[in-house]
């Protein structure tokens, strides 16, 4: 991000290939966001690199153009950490799903809060595993009947916000995909956050959900910054991330300054590891330690 | 007064962390004087209690393995006398404190009992119970015949960092113990090792370190290893000297995790690895799989143990040559090597991260916990000579941004299409799990599909021009061969140099395969064809080594000797076998 | 007027839901009919947009697998007229909606052109723009000369849940489709299918169907399944069913908690399977080997997909069948099997439960893509036969108590030892990953462990009298021999019997396998030895049945034939090959 | 547990195998808790599986002698789900350590909490990788010098009980190896609730750590009983469970009823799966559904 000032039109993420998710499916939102917030941050197609998880969402790379990995499903987070430790310099942004992340890759979650590197997660939340034609996800609320359970989901769902807060992530945000001016705002600031910053988009799925449309959202979603919340305060933020059903708050949870894992890793002092010399050359002080 | 070329020592006790580190402790001696060692510990998975022994042998020459037979068994309890009797040699040295037992257990047997009273003496210098070892240490190089001196220069070196109170202190013990023995067992004279003429200097070091050496000298910038038996040493070393060499060392949250970020490291242009054990392996054979479609380069430390599942996870097997060579789903091209000894893996570590690069592929480097865990004397030259390291097709800067990047160019002659690094401008791409095309889009194309496959099959052919034969010992016209690989080579070299490469009057050769997959068809064809008699011998239940040989070449070993209690080959245990199935 | 035995159908249009359903509904009707048929869907790897097309292959006589030339083809947008007019055979029947086109894209070619306004039809019964097919399948039953109340029939029955009304609807919309054709293209009789006799009630199911169901008749009660293509047919019937059938069905966090929860049921007493494909297989090696060091009986799905990584999700191929064989760490016994088609995945299934009991290991049953999603037509007989299951060697509650039981028992002869459940009064013992002795307890002494993973490997032995040999179809004294496993040999069935097993005038005989591990030697052996040429047939990049024959009998094949397209082969690519190769 | 009068001894668990742990191991304390919850709880050696993961912590099978299964890193609470549907009359306790089921098994842990099947988990939370000589674990905590750290852990660390809490487990307790009374009776109601159970066990690694000795937490530990907290609001929990450092609260901290997996799995109506006949006979109307 050392060209801030380089104009990046939101056109230069244009591919030969157009979107194939369901009209009206919430990643269209996230997906215009997300062109937005490079853009209005000057993060062109090449200067940024996008990991994405296996599903729906994952598919937006096809219209995309930027640097883009697209792994194992579950695992943007470990590849994600891998680049970053390797260049910091380069902006890392993971796009997930809810079934790729906390299904599958859970564990990774968890972790990489814990680490804090200088990540960004955009969360895919629509409560499905779109892409398997409609199981339901971890996030999936009590009583939703799925093609998993058809009675209706039982368990408790997974709450992104209170996982994340737990486990150390400091930048926590709830988006919508149907709001797209708000969104792009929290992605900006997830963005330029310095620490593992999560936003959680609330994803309408039109095809496998007929309950949590947007209109459904829409008549519950808040914002807190309207409110005059201040997002310094962990169990204040566990507490507005518990609520749902009637109202449901958006904008961002919780945020602090911690050294990130970069700027721990004494090896990155001087510069990223890509650019350090390769091969150690001289080793005669290491070898003698083992005579 | 006879002397002795070679010397087989071991210290038993109950754990604790002192036995391990005598052993390096007097072998460090030992090297230092120019002496040749190989030190091996045997520990249950427990962090105390239960029986641990090391090993050490000592030799005025070059050798590959460990004897099973004892010149001097030092017993730190009563235990180590009655588990290790029958490995003692006629005359051996039994050293033991008399306070554990009055060696009546070895009453009827052909040695030299030499109580030495390591609790008192320990306790009149103040020392704690754990000080016995060095005791024993002093005791053992007056055994042995060597100088104090050059035991308390080890000990000094060992105890330097913890203040010069303490090093004196441990100095001052080990004296006693050699003092003792000086003057009580004058006329020991069973185990006194010929002298010999130091010509350079060797380090003591395991086989992780050794990994861990090499990677670095190869231009390894970042690993990511969760912990596992048997390569934690890696773990520590790496940990250790990460701020000291400028690289990063990352504990995963678990083995998906690790090969993950190695991934990741590896598309941003830095070499980097994961080291586990099979059970860990198996966790990563996704992400293998994902190395091969991404054409990634990546290296595997996968230090073998014993199996299926948690196993035996402290002793040494080689169960898993056939799971690494179809480890993943799908069709993918990768290297699997299996270095038998130290220096073999510095130069497959070496060679590994070379192909990796060269090739865009994971390779495999199959260690085990014998060799992982022993510790090695290798000339510090192995080590210190250069190294030339080819990061293999990248693209450059100034050939960007003309016309569109094809990371995945399907024109390539031999599979491999330079790779830009992401943040290179006018280096886009998309690294595709999904089959792609040469920019890196999706596309379920047929014809696409076979191209981009085939581009990929195609470095099976491109490797194949730089497959390495196996090495071949004796005369390469013999009938017989012996076929191993991995560290199973050690005990098989010396038991053929010990009867000079003739077994029941007929020549014997012996092929030991450090290159496994791609097979070197090629060469085996050769080397096989005119063989009579093929005796494969591996650490093993199955005879995987073997299965690969039919696979390839058609050709059937005639007779499997296979190991798979933990323990492993001795060149005694080798010859036996190879005699009895001739 | 001239009939045909056989018909080829394809429908193509954009996604959506409707077009695999009509595929279902006109294979219903057919078979109601007496018909024998077939259903293949292809669709990318995305929930809409993307060409998808279904084909139904319909005929009188039992057959095996798709041709690849089309009698009629339904095209609901432009773009499956220019995709597929070259599979059209001449004279063929094209059905399209003027709406999108005038069909000048086949104007010099030899076919019927026939209009039929879909759109126009669907609006004029106030239908949704979807219901275009179900006009479609009016139509085509018209062109098939089938009777238009069995098409109703079958509409009815899969629309009465929605209401009467939702059913008349879409009954009114398809006899309009019919009619229109039955008025507009009487002359049109080149798809007529000759009248058939209908013997026994047949089901159109699909493979991952027909697994749920062999399983659950085989005594299942756990499914532990993480969703994945093409294996999520099988969680559908499943959670679908579980409650009436009396079976838990969990959807794990992952692959690993999925084979982990798997062998807890498994423990505790009950069958139970996982489903998964290679990414997720890969997950499950280390607990694969557990399975193999607790000698707990699990069942495995394992649905091929086009790899490695992720692949072509939505496409076939046999990818897997060296991994599987050789996955987990460590050695264990375990079994592969590979069914070609529905009837044998009934087969396999029922066997593979059978076989997880009896010698307590894991099983896996090799499923793909295109049997798994493709719909099958089995007489219900096969389906609804007795089924003796013998959960193998239980102990039983009185035999407890007497001495201390040994779950691991070293005496048996078969390496097969009776289990106790937990909760069982006096069946206390642990199932240890670690190595244990006979009541689990661990251990790393070197004879127990040699004897216990004696026991284990022992089984691969006591697997082999009962191993099945690969059937062989044709003449057996062929000197032409063709082999394959897994849904492969369909289309080379119908090739071969297309030409009487005579091929370039010479005999032809197929050995097909559907028991690949451990491995038939010694029938193989027999049945390729006086085999001068061995045409290994297929759907991957690297011919692995061939490399386990070479492993095993020291044969090679002379040609193999490969295809990774993700396209299945058809019996005219079989066919062609074939000839190209002798 | 139908015969809870039945008396059953300590001894009762006894093996030929004395344990192995190093002297003053925190485990000692844990292991006898377990087996006085067990006796006063009439539960015996055939009564139950106990189900271990690999650690220091799952040496403990060799010298408790009850159905056991010491199954792969991490993954004793998948093993502990699938057991327990299968025949959920039979008590089920997971024994695991904090690199086992917070490392290599975190995803299983959050996601067992989401489901509440009936099940006990006793977490050995003592910072470090024990059996592999001295990693650093998820909890342990900034600064802390280890074998993977040598320049001290620089993560934030895991905190089970949030994690626990955020995820849906129903009873929510953290006990001291060094006191045994209180954990047996711990152990002991997380026993007999009916949900997923935890019981963070602060563990003393003598060998390890040199920090958080036994002393270094006695301490700090304070009873929330004694404080009359009551354990019945997510909120309070959850500050009481960032407590650390300077105070650290033992007991219950959180407990619900919520209906266990088991109660809402329809086949498991009529008794336990294991005792439901095996294939499915009557298949007439399944078919048909094909035809
Ligand atoms: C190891 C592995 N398991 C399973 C799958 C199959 N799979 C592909 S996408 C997907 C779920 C996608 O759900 P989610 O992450 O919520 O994404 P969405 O489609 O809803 O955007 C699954 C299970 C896979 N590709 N790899
Ligand atoms: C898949 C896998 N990875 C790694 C290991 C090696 N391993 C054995 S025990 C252990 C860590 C134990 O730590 P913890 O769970 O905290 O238990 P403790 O020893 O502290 O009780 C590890 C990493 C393994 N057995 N399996
Ligand atoms: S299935 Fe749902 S998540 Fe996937 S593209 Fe369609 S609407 Fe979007
Ligand atoms: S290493 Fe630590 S946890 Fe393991 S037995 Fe010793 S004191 Fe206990
Ligand atoms: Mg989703
Ligand atoms: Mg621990």
């Amino acid at each position: 991000m050392d060209e801030t000032k380089k104009i990046v039109s939101t056109e230069e993420f244009k591919t030969h290939i157009l979107p194939t998710w369901c009209p009206g499916c919430g990643d269209f939102g996230i997906w215009t966001s997300l062109k937005s917030a490079l853009s209005g941050l000057s993060i062109g197609s090449d200067d940024a690199l996008l990991i994405y998880g296996i599903g729906c969402h994952g598919n937006m790379y096809s219209w995309m153009k930027t640097y883009g990995f697209t792994g194992l499903h579950g695992r943007t987070l470990p590849v994600a950490q891998g680049v970053k430790v390797s260049n910091h310099e380069l902006p890392v942004i993971a796009i997930a799903g809810d079934g790729d992340c906390l299904g599958e890759g859970g564990n990774h979650l968890i972790h990489a809060a814990k680490r804090n590197p200088d990540i960004t997660l955009i969360l895919h939340d629509n409560q499905v595993y779109g892409l398997t034609t409609g199981q339901a996800s971890p996030t999936a609320k009590v009583g939703f009947k799925t093609k998993s359970t058809p009675e209706g989901v039982t368990d408790e769902p997974i709450n992104p916000l209170t996982l994340a807060l737990t486990a150390g992530a400091t930048f926590i945000a709830r988006g919508f995909a149907g709001d797209i001016p708000g969104l792009t705002k929290l992605m900006q600031e997830a963005i330029l956050h310095k620490g593992f910053s999560i936003v959680d988009v609330l994803q309408p799925c039109v095809s496998f959900d007929k309950i949590h449309t947007y209109q459904w959202y829409r008549q519950r979603l808040y914002s807190l910054e309207k409110e005059g919340y201040v997002p310094d305060n962990k169990i204040e933020a566990f507490k507005r991330a518990l609520e749902w059903e009637e109202k449901i708050p958006f904008g961002v949870f919780y945020k602090e300054d911690r050294m990130t894992s970069e700027e721990r890793e004494s090896a990155l002092a001087s510069g990223p590891l890509i650019k350090s010399p390769v091969g150690v050359k001289d080793v005669e002080a290491l070898l003698c330690e083992f005579i | 007064m006879d002397t002795r070329s070679t010397v087989t020592w071991k210290i038993g006790g109950e754990a604790g962390y002192g036995i391990i580190s005598s052993g390096t402790m007097l072998a460090r001696s030992c090297t230092r004087l120019g002496y040749h060692i190989f030190v091996t510990n045997e520990y249950p998975s427990l962090i105390r209690g239960g029986h641990n022994i090391v090993t050490v042998k000592i030799s005025s020459s070059p050798f590959h393995a460990l004897d099973e037979d004892l010149h001097i068994l030092v017993a730190l309890n009563k235990e180590t006398l009655e588990l290790h009797k029958d490995e003692l040699l006629p005359g051996a040295v039994v050293v033991f404190d008399p306070k554990d037992t009055d060696g009546s257990e070895l009453k009827t047997r052909d040695v030299a009992l030499c109580p030495v009273p390591f609790f008192e003496i320990t306790k009149s210098f103040n020392g704690e119970p754990v000080m016995r070892n060095t005791v024993a240490l002093g005791a053992t190089v007056a055994f042995l015949g060597l100088p104090a001196e050059t035991l308390l220069e080890v000990i000094k070196d060992q105890f330097e960092h913890k203040g010069s109170e303490v090093m004196a202190h441990n100095q001052e013990i080990a004296r006693a113990g050699y003092d003792y023995v000086i003057s009580k067992y004058s006329t020991v004279t069973f185990a006194k090792l010929k002298t010999t003429q130091k010509s350079e200097d060797q380090l003591i070091i395991n086989g992780s370190e050794v990994f861990g050496v090499a990677a670095v000298r190869a231009g390894l910038k970042f690993a990511a290893i969760y912990p596992m038996t048997p390569i934690n040493a890696i773990i520590s070393f790496l940990a250790d000297h990460a701020k000291s060499l400028g690289i990063v060392y990352k504990q995963p949250e678990d083995e998906i995790a690790g090969i993950n970020m190695a991934l990741g490291a590896s598309l941003a242009g830095v070499r980097s690895m994961v080291a586990t054990s099979g059970g860990g392996f198996a966790l990563m054979t996704e992400g293998l799989s994902l190395a091969g479609m991404l054409e990634l380069p990546v290296v595997v430390d996968l230090g073998m143990r014993v199996g299926p599942a948690t196993g035996m996870p402290t002793w040494t097997e080689q169960g898993e040559l056939q799971f690494a060579i179809h480890s993943g789903q799908g069709e993918f091209p990768k290297i699997v090597l299996a270095p038998g000894n130290a220096r073999q893996i510095f130069s497959c570590v070496v060679e590994a991260f070379h192909l990796a690069d060269k090739f865009q592929i994971p390779v495999i480097v199959l260690t085990d916990k014998y060799m992982n865990e022993s510790q090695w004397c290798v000339p510090k030259s192995v080590f210190s000579g250069d190294i030339v390291i080819d990061r293999g097709k990248m693209v450059h800067a100034l050939d960007l941004g003309k016309e569109i990047f094809k990371r995945y160019d399907l024109s390539v002659p031999d599979g491999v299409s330079p790779r830009s690094i992401p943040g290179m401008k006018g280096g886009q791409f998309f690294a595709n799990s999904y089959e792609h095309d040469e920019i890196g889009y999706v596309t379920e194309e047929p014809a696409v599909r076979e191209k981009m496959a085939q581009k990929r099959l195609l470095k099976f052919q491109s490797i194949q021009k730089v497959v390495r034969p196996p090495d071949v010992y004796g005369d390469p016209k013999s009938e017989i061969a012996l076929t191993c690989f991995g560290s199973t080579v050690g005990a098989v070299l010396d038991a053929l140099e010990s009867v000079q490469y003739i077994v029941s009057g007929k020549s014997v050769k012996l092929l030991h395969f450090t290159w496994c997959f791609p097979f070197p068809t090629e060469s085996v064809t050769e080397l096989l064809s005119d063989v009579k008699t093929i005796i494969d011998i591996e650490q093993n239940g199955t005879s995987q080594l073997a299965s690969l040989i039919r696979e390839y070449t058609g050709i059937a070993c005639t007779h499997k000797i296979t190991r798979f209690s933990g323990r492993p080959f001795t060149p005694k245990t080798v010859l036996e076998a190879v005699i009895q199935n001739l």
